[in-house]
């Protein structure tokens, strides 16, 4: 079937089936590595992207489904290898190591801080509950969103 | 896993015991039963299509009787051999005479495995259940059948 | 992680959606997807066809009438429920779907997909029968109502046939509502649910004891623990919880709830 | 152009100045993993590659009567499989560590006429598709037997009970007898013996967010493998890839760049490693294989699970612990990937923390229908130390005495480091007395008895438990002589290159496979406090890859070794391209000898005249492109390659004395829990964490390895188990009931920190990461304290909680 999709504003026409996730049609069709799969049940959100400004688990939506949608995904968060400030704050509190988690932790802090530009440590720990780390324990990954909050 | 439970019919023990062991009806209690051919009077395998909700579970389920006694107790091997999940069950019953008509005390011990194991057992339980539930109730239409038959 | 072949479409309109469901008996409407798509990942079982409902505007939108009831359609999502206004005039609803999972899984996450799964986990289903709900179902044969109570069959089995789906879900007004739950981890997975009403005489509906929710009622929520006790639960055991543990929880969180809802 | 010079003894070592060592650097890292940019190996494409699939065994324990690929390889699109025939046709059943009767089994890496639990690779079918590769998996026709499933290791020696590997002629494995000190003089001397039945530490594991994979080419024309791969101990897979492929180590280049986690569940990979390598040889295509989660959990890297039985406790009145002995019972899984080394990996921390001289452990491994055992982290020794702190925890109970107390009566004291254990371990510094206080001081220990009183007002019941723990790292594998005394294993090693390049820029190689840990900038700090110039200038190339030439036999990332292993490399290294430079100089500025020289602003300059000055460009242009005239006799590269080997001796295998480790880093946990005594469920409410890891090169890095570790310790103590039916399934196979807990679960956490440097490394560092096992044991003391009932199991969800509460009124 026929998958018109933009992601991170460039447009690709692809044909797909209809079985195929999202999250692999983005990794493999598109060569998008920077969304991760991390599990086979819709929990950790290694996979999370931003889908027409909703935050969404891209394992858990067909390809097909994303026909016509506008995709945000890790990749198009920087301009040309500058960091966001959100990227440099994950830097500068070491709110990563291993980096497996990092793209959807970064999706769902960004998809937060659209929506509540200044949340309190309870509300970023609520928008980052669909998100598993395995390194970091997430205790600087808070600090890092709250360093950036107005 | 293992369920058990009673069933009353409105049936002489006979016929219940003539509907228990008929293959052709019992291969009709199976749950979304699609096909299903008879080896003899102990064994015989049905296809089916077991109908979970979200979508069908193709089996071949091979049936074979393993121990008789007319017409108070059978018991009966299952093995049920699918993509979507292996079933190894073995199902006894009791049929005593009771007001009314007739007692059937049924157990059976159920071994799940593969990949509908890993939708966690607080699903899977319930699921066994509705199927057994659906092989009672169908069941109960059979002997109502057969008594209609007869009557 | 990897599903079966699927034919997939994507209809205009409820009627086209029901045409399609009614020609292919292994054709399932998929709304949000957060459990069905997972239930395929495992391969245990299929559907043939996917009927997308997204997109579907008559199966939208969240409606207050002047007697206080609310009209909620299918396809709306947790997140949109939580957001309402007009659902504040049952606040519990919100609240409830507040807890329900995360972020993403609310953003698409849909009310009509939730009970039309009835996982015997889920937040809902036990919800939707203690605050009296009714489900609009459509189908070649018209629409017809069913009550909360009716509509869940089985573990992903509803009222909704072959060929059918729910298009809405009218909530009678009220305030005195209560929800309690030992879940794993914060807000997680429920591992025993019990959803109350108070409306003179105190209704509950216990979750994760059976494959459908299991109604009480009685008198005050000191009387609840009994009432529990008295519908001789058996419930499944699994890693989390016995069902004797759970039977337990069931006393408990019936009785917790209830005490909620009276004190609202 | 050069050929690298090695040496394996440093020059004297050139005297660290103060700079980038102890600074808290932002990593280099995380640039490219910020960006989604890194390469994970399920990121890596090639041209025309087939896709692997595993049919795998739904029973734990079964015959294979028949397998019949035919009608998968009849499909369009599907490339090839590979079955347990061929596999035992091809190639040698794997290296066993173990002595009789472990060393018997015959491990092939698919199942050969038997599968022996669920999930056991079977057949591998490779595909054009990912899709495709597991639809013709479901057209594999395999016919089982099944048989009784072994899941109880405490039943697994019975006479009735089903024997998994008939080679070994039973379930045992491996078992063995330590005893150091005089029991019968410490158990005359005690006033009392405390007595405990049995302990259980659970099996769970490390879970990783990124599972198990490979990509691997086979070059036809020189028969030569690479594999990328995330397998965490390259060293290790090798020795056991390539005997049982009957191919030259040099064969297999192992390729790593991001590793999304390992903390040791990366370590025994190799047998699906094999399959990729035979099925890229027979299809002559790159094979992808890509572990999803429910497949991990079914068959990887389980930790070990362990009884402790018949536990007796030598103590006097006071609090003071004479010894104890026990036995202890390991559940090894169906296979030994890395097992039995479990089996003394424990010794290294036998005593724990405390002063006691008489121990007696009698160890035994046994086979059970159950995923292998890994390392997981804190291998081993988690389960130890958890051991000897619910006995302090127990002792101070029975004798009505304040944990606390009886911690610090007998905590080894910071004035007897370094302290040889009973076993002749040799624990390097540390103030345990102090970071209690620390610790205590970070949780308000004296306010609890205030809180308990609030907690208690508003229906819940308060408890505090203290978790101490070390870590130790850098092992010597001579300690697995002690398990098999004819294995020819013992010390260890890491190896890095530094060298200048023809522009001068500075480049190194490790030989570890870092999985977020930082080795890029920790390395780099290493190398521009010795080479006076800035981290920026350092680069380290990401990952791990057998053609730098810079591994050895234990190379990799494993069991807390990198800040002694690979930093020490890093040094040795970079002490030498120092040495070099300054030879180089001298010569250059005509007979001026290294002592009148100093490396400064990049490059190299005569202390007394600074303009005399050559920067690190013209060093490298001139040896690389520019070096006639140089003096005939002038050794000097700039390549340098140095392997780094901690100072160890072969344990003695009679007495199993020995000292197995070299470093030992501290933690001590203290939480705090409220337990709703109507339903059992139960949050931590505070938690501190006090740790001391030596010179800390990288502040920041570490207490992030302190945090990580101490969050899967939280996960384990509450939520995380792997239990199976009597069946043999697994009843936890994904994340829908196996919960790792996300940032709403976490306590609010308080953090200090000590820095007793470590006198026997060259950079006063110690290898850490996996102490956090302390969690696991605050929160069973903080139950223990809450309940006022005995907890005996290492996990403790809400029903066994609520359990232990009627108990404890019972």
């Amino acid at each position: 079937m026929d998958a018109t999709v933009t992601v991170n504003g460039t447009t690709y026409e692809r044909d797909v089936e209809p079985r195929k996730l999202l999250i692999h049609f983005l990794r493999d069709d598109l060569d998008l590595t920077g969304s991760h799969i991390g599990c086979d049940t819709g929990n950790c959100g290694a996979c999370s992207v931003i889908l027409d400004g909703v935050l969404v688990k891209s394992c858990m939506l067909l390809a097909v489904q994303a026909n016509g949608a506008n995709i945000e995904t890790v990749e198009g968060l920087s301009e040309d290898g500058e960091l966001t400030p959100l990227q440099q704050a994950f830097n500068e509190h070491h709110a990563l190591q291993c980096g497996y988690c990092t793209p959807g932790m970064l999706m769902s802090a960004t998809a937060l801080l659209r929506e509540n530009p200044s949340p309190s440590e309870d509300e970023i720990k609520r928008g980052l509950q669909g998100n598993i780390c395995r390194c970091t324990g997430y205790w600087n990954i808070v600090e890092a969103v709250k360093s950036v909050a107005k | 896993m293992n369920v058990s439970g009673e069933r009353t019919f409105a049936a002489p023990r006979a016929t219940v015991w003539q509907v228990l062991n008929d293959p052709a009806s019992m291969a009709k209690t199976m749950p979304g039963v699609e096909s299903f051919d008879i080896h003899d009077d102990r064994r015989w395998t049905a296809n089916v299509k077991i109908p979970l909700g979200l979508g069908g579970l193709k089996m071949k389920v091979d049936m074979e009787k393993i121990e008789e006694r007319e017409p108070e107790f059978a018991k009966l091997a299952v093995k049920g051999n699918g993509v979507g999940a292996m079933m190894n069950m073995e199902t006894s019953f009791t049929l005593s005479d009771a007001e009314g008509g007739t007692a059937m005390a049924w157990s059976a011990d159920v071994k799940i495995a593969g990949p509908v194991g890993s939708m966690g057992q607080r699903v899977l339980q319930p699921i066994v259940n509705q199927q057994v539930q659906h092989v009672l109730t169908a069941l109960d239409g059979e002997v109502q059948e057969a008594m209609g038959n007869t009557g | 992680m990897l599903l079966r072949e699927v034919e997939y479409a994507k209809p205009e309109s409820v009627a086209e959606a029901l045409e399609l469901l009614a020609a292919n008996d292994g054709a399932r409407a998929l709304a949000g997807g957060q459990t069905l798509v997972n239930v395929m990942k495992a391969r245990a079982a299929s559907p043939d066809m996917l009927v997308d409902l997204n997109g579907l505007e008559e199966l939208k939108g969240i409606e207050l009438a002047g007697d206080g009831t609310l009209s909620i359609g299918a396809m709306t999502t947790y997140s949109e429920l939580m957001s309402s206004a007009e659902a504040k005039a049952r606040p519990i609803l919100g609240e409830v779907a507040a807890t329900i999972a995360d972020v993403q899984v609310r953003n698409r996450g849909t009310i009509g997909g939730n009970v039309c799964s009835n996982d015997p986990t889920n937040h809902l289903p036990p919800l939707m029968v203690a605050v009296g709900a009714r489900m609009t179902i459509v189908g070649a044969g018209g629409e017809r109502e069913v009550a909360a109570e009716e509509f869940f069959l089985g573990v992903y089995l509803t009222a909704v046939g072959p060929g059918e789906l729910l298009t809405r879900i009218s909530i009678p007004a009220g305030k005195k509502d209560g929800f309690a739950a030992v879940t794993l981890g914060a807000e997680g997975t429920c591992i025993c649910n019990a959803a109350a009403s108070v409306n003179g005489a105190v209704r509950v509906a216990l979750g994760c004891v059976d494959a459908v929710p299991v109604v009480l009622t009685a008198e005050s929520p000191e009387e609840v623990a009994d009432a529990v006790r008295a519908a001789s639960l058996m419930p499944p055991s699994d890693v989390h919880a016995s069902s004797e543990y759970r039977i337990h929880l069931a006393e408990v969180l019936a009785t917790r709830a209830a005490q909620e809802a009276a004190g609202r | 152009m050069t050929q690298a010079s090695e040496t394996t003894l440093a020059p004297a070592p050139v005297e660290v100045q103060k700079g980038w060592a102890g600074q808290s650097v932002k990593r280099k890292e995380d640039k490219r993993l910020l960006q989604g940019e890194g390469v994970f190996v399920d990121d890596i494409k090639r041209h025309g590659m087939g896709y692997l699939h595993f049919v795998r065994s739904p029973y734990a324990h079964a015959h294979i009567t028949r397998v019949d690929v035919s009608a998968a390889e009849a499909i369009d699109g599907v490339y090839g499989t590979l079955t347990g025939e061929e596999v035992a046709a091809l190639t040698d059943p794997f290296f066993q560590i173990s002595s009789v009767p472990g060393a018997n089994i015959k491990d092939f890496s698919l199942a050969v006429g038997k599968v022996r639990y669920v999930g056991e690779p079977v057949v591998a079918v490779v595909a054009e598709t990912r899709e495709l590769a597991r639809d013709a998996s479901e057209l594999v026709e395999v016919d089982f037997e099944p048989l009784a499933a072994v899941v109880d290791a405490r039943t697994a020696q019975d006479s009735d009970t089903p024997v998994l590997h008939d080679d070994a002629g039973g379930n045992l494995m491996w078992s063995g007898l330590y005893s150091w000190g005089d029991l019968d003089a410490a158990f005359a001397e005690a006033d009392r013996v405390v007595k405990i039945p049995e302990l259980h530490f659970h099996r769970f594991n490390s879970t990783p967010l990124e599972c198990d994979g490979a990509l691997v080419e086979f070059n036809r024309g020189v028969g030569q493998w690479t594999i990328h791969t995330n397998n965490q101990f390259p060293g290790f897979a090798a020795i056991m890839m390539g005997p049982a492929m009957k191919v030259g180590l040099d064969k297999l280049r192992f390729v790593t760049q991001d590793i999304g986690g390992g903390f040791g569940n990366k370590i025994t990979s190799h047998p699906q490693l094999v399959v990729c390598c035979l099925l890229a040889r027979k299809l002559n295509r790159p094979v992808q294989w890509t572990e999803w989660r429910t497949d991990f959990h079914l068959s990887m890297s389980h930790g070990n699970e362990r009884w402790f039985q018949d536990t007796e406790v030598a103590v006097k009145d006071d609090g003071t612990l004479l010894g104890f002995r026990t036995k202890a019972l390991d559940d090894a899984g169906a296979w030994l990937r890395y097992e039995p080394l479990g089996g003394v990996i424990w010794a290294q921390v036998t005593p724990g923390m405390y002063r006691w001289r008489h121990i007696e452990l009698d160890f035994t491994q046994v086979a059970t229908n159950k995923a292998p055992v890994s390392p997981n982290r804190g291998y081993s020794r988690m389960q130890h130390l958890w051991f000897t702190e619910r006995v302090i925890d127990i002792v101070a109970r029975e004798l009505g005495l304040d944990p606390v107390e009886v911690r610090k009566k007998n905590y080894i004291r910071a004035e007897d480091m370094p302290y040889e254990t009973p076993n002749g371990c040799v624990y390097d510094s540390g103030d345990y007395a102090g970071m209690l206080d620390l610790a205590l001081e970070l949780i308000d220990y004296g306010a609890i008895p205030a809180k308990r009183a609030e907690a208690e007002a508003r229906g819940k019941r308060l408890g505090v438990g203290i978790g101490s723990t070390l870590d130790s790292g850098t092992n010597n594998f001579g300690q697995s002589r002690l398990i098999n005394p004819e294995l020819q294993f013992s010390g260890n090693n890491e190896v890095a290159t530094v060298k200048l390049d023809i522009f001068g820029e500075i480049v190194v190689t490790l030989g570890t496979t870092p999985q977020g840990q930082g080795h890029e900038t920790t390395a780099a700090q290493v190398v521009a406090d010795i080479l006076n110039c800035s981290v920026d200038d350092v680069h380290v190339r990401a990952g791990h890859d057998s053609y730098w030439n810079s591994h050895a036999g234990f190379s990799g990332t494993y069991a807390s070794q990198f800040a002694v292993t690979g930093l020490s490399a890093v040094k040795g290294a970079t002490d030498m391209l120092a040495a070099e430079i300054k030879k180089l100089a001298g010569a250059v500025f005509g007979g001026v000898p290294p002592e009148a020289l100093e490396l400064a602003d990049g490059g190299v300059r005569i202390k007394e005249s600074p303009d005399a000055f050559l920067p690190f460009m013209a060093c490298g242009a001139i040896v690389n492109a520019n070096n006639a005239g140089l003096p005939e006799d002038l050794d000097v590269t700039l390549n340098c390659r140095y392997v780094y080997r901690p100072p160890f001796e072969v344990p003695d295998v009679e007495t199993k004395k020995g000292n197995l480790t070299l470093t030992y880093a501290t933690q001590i946990h203290v939480a705090v829990v409220e337990i709703d005594p109507e339903t059992g469920a139960y949050e931590i409410v505070d938690y501190a964490a006090v740790d001391d890891c030596g010179k800390r090169i990288n502040p920041q890095i570490v207490e992030g390895q302190v945090m990580g570790a101490t969050a899967q310790a939280i996960g384990a103590a509450i939520h995380e188990t792997y239990e199976y039916d009597e069946d043999g399934n697994l009843l936890t196979p994904n994340f829908y009931d196996y919960h790792v807990p996300h940032a709403l679960d976490m306590p609010p956490l308080a953090t200090g920190a000590l820095e007793s440097p470590s006198p026997f490394t060259p950079l006063g560092t110690k290898g850490m990461g996996e102490g956090g096992g302390a969690g696991i044991h605050a929160v069973c003391a903080a139950i223990q304290d809450a309940t006022g009932a005995i907890v005996t199991d290492s996990h403790n969800p809400y029903q066994r909680v609520w359990r232990l509460l009627h108990e404890a009124q019972a």
